[in-house]
């Protein structure tokens, strides 16, 4: 089972979660992430290339699948606006290990913060915007799993 | 015969060009993407701005991650912008 | 927030990750265990020790709570008598950065496979008990968080 | 005066035992674990059987683990049991 979606609305992490646990792997490992209240953010836009982002997330899920063992996976991301608390981004494995589970979730979360086409844009509080720039450990992160 | 080529923008570099996508013609002399930088910075000035340091631009051809030296030939679309910032 | 629980009922790993993502980190990690349906095996027997195991699990916690900036964490392990595909444990980690949450959740699963007080029993389709065998990876796991 | 220690035992251990805990008089020579095991080995077959590979047992006093050395002075409880397994 692989499902990758790119969507507007939310998601329920606690049912992709019990899907996973469907498939009698025995090992279920996720990550979300959410929109932090930092400074004086107050919305985040997320932009996203429709022709583009979905093929690259398959990519990685395909390569996620080339070096674990997994019996499914799932990759939802959302995109729009966002406010502080709001649901991002859902990664979740399952495999007959813990170690494979816990990594290639961990492997999906970096690969895509460094090769799916989405771009955060910070809306603050005093109507300030701000695109996000990369940050060198997140592309780290990435380069590592190629080592 | 023109070649013309659809370019896609996002993120800051859509925002400064005031659009999110156009169709360039080009000349005979660009084939490959470094080439059509180029170009492109002869179209104006906010063109040459946001080219001036090309490395912080990304390119995607036909929607695969491309350098600047990959050739152009035969491909529908090309994209540019910043470094992807999702998850 | 630190929650732990030995219990014989059964969790719901979705209200968990929403009680960790209301913390306001942007960083939720999970790992759910499951009873794997392996080979001709009926059920699973989960024995502990009562005046020790849930002691075992704090200092685990104050460890992880040590090592990484975390905002919250929970670990839930279930005891009694479990069916193929039952959960058996979940542990979750809320924190500021998705490396170390992901760190510390995997970081508690080593520890609690190694040093707390659980022991498992299969029951066979047969009728055959069989107390399960501690495995070498799993020391090794929890051994390499020290070095 | 003699001293009294709570033995609890677990998973296979307290399978082949038949008992979950026990009240152990201490011998005026026994001051460590070790010394303890020796005893329980003269307490009958099955003691002497599930002790001969102490390797295989873990021990904790008093809900902390310990190891074969430690002194049992002023101690409640003593579990003796196989590796753990959870998880």
């Amino acid at each position: 089972m692989i499902k990758i979606s790119v969507q507007k609305s939310d998601f329920d992490a606690g049912l992709e979660i019990s899907k996973l646990s469907e498939l009698g792997g025995g090992a279920v490992s996720s990550f979300v992430g959410q929109v932090r209240g930092d400074k004086q953010l107050q919305a985040l836009e997320l932009e996203y290339y429709p022709a583009m982002t979905e093929k690259a997330l398959r990519e990685i899920a395909k390569q996620a699948t080339g070096k674990w063992p997994i019996h499914g996976l799932v990759i939802i991301h959302r995109v729009g606006r966002m406010a502080i608390g709001d649901q991002i981004v859902l990664t979740g494995v399952c495999s007959d290990h813990r170690h494979a589970a816990i990594s290639a979730c961990s492997f999906l979360m970096d690969q895509l913060k460094t090769v799916a086409p989405f771009w955060k844009k910070e809306i603050m509080s005093d109507g300030v915007e701000k695109w996000v720039d990369e940050r060198q450990s997140d592309i780290d992160a990435a380069q590592n799993w190629r080592n | 015969m023109t070649t013309e080529l659809n370019i896609v923008y996002f993120a800051w570099v859509r925002e400064r060009l005031g659009r999110d996508e156009e169709v360039v013609h080009l000349p005979d002399t660009v084939t490959t993407i470094g080439q059509l930088v180029t170009h492109l910075q002869s179209l104006g000035t906010v063109y040459s701005e946001i080219f001036e340091d090309v490395g912080k631009l990304r390119f995607a051809l036909d929607q695969e991650f491309v350098s600047l030296d990959h050739c152009l030939q035969g491909a529908k679309e090309l994209a540019i912008f910043p470094p992807v910032t999702g998850g």
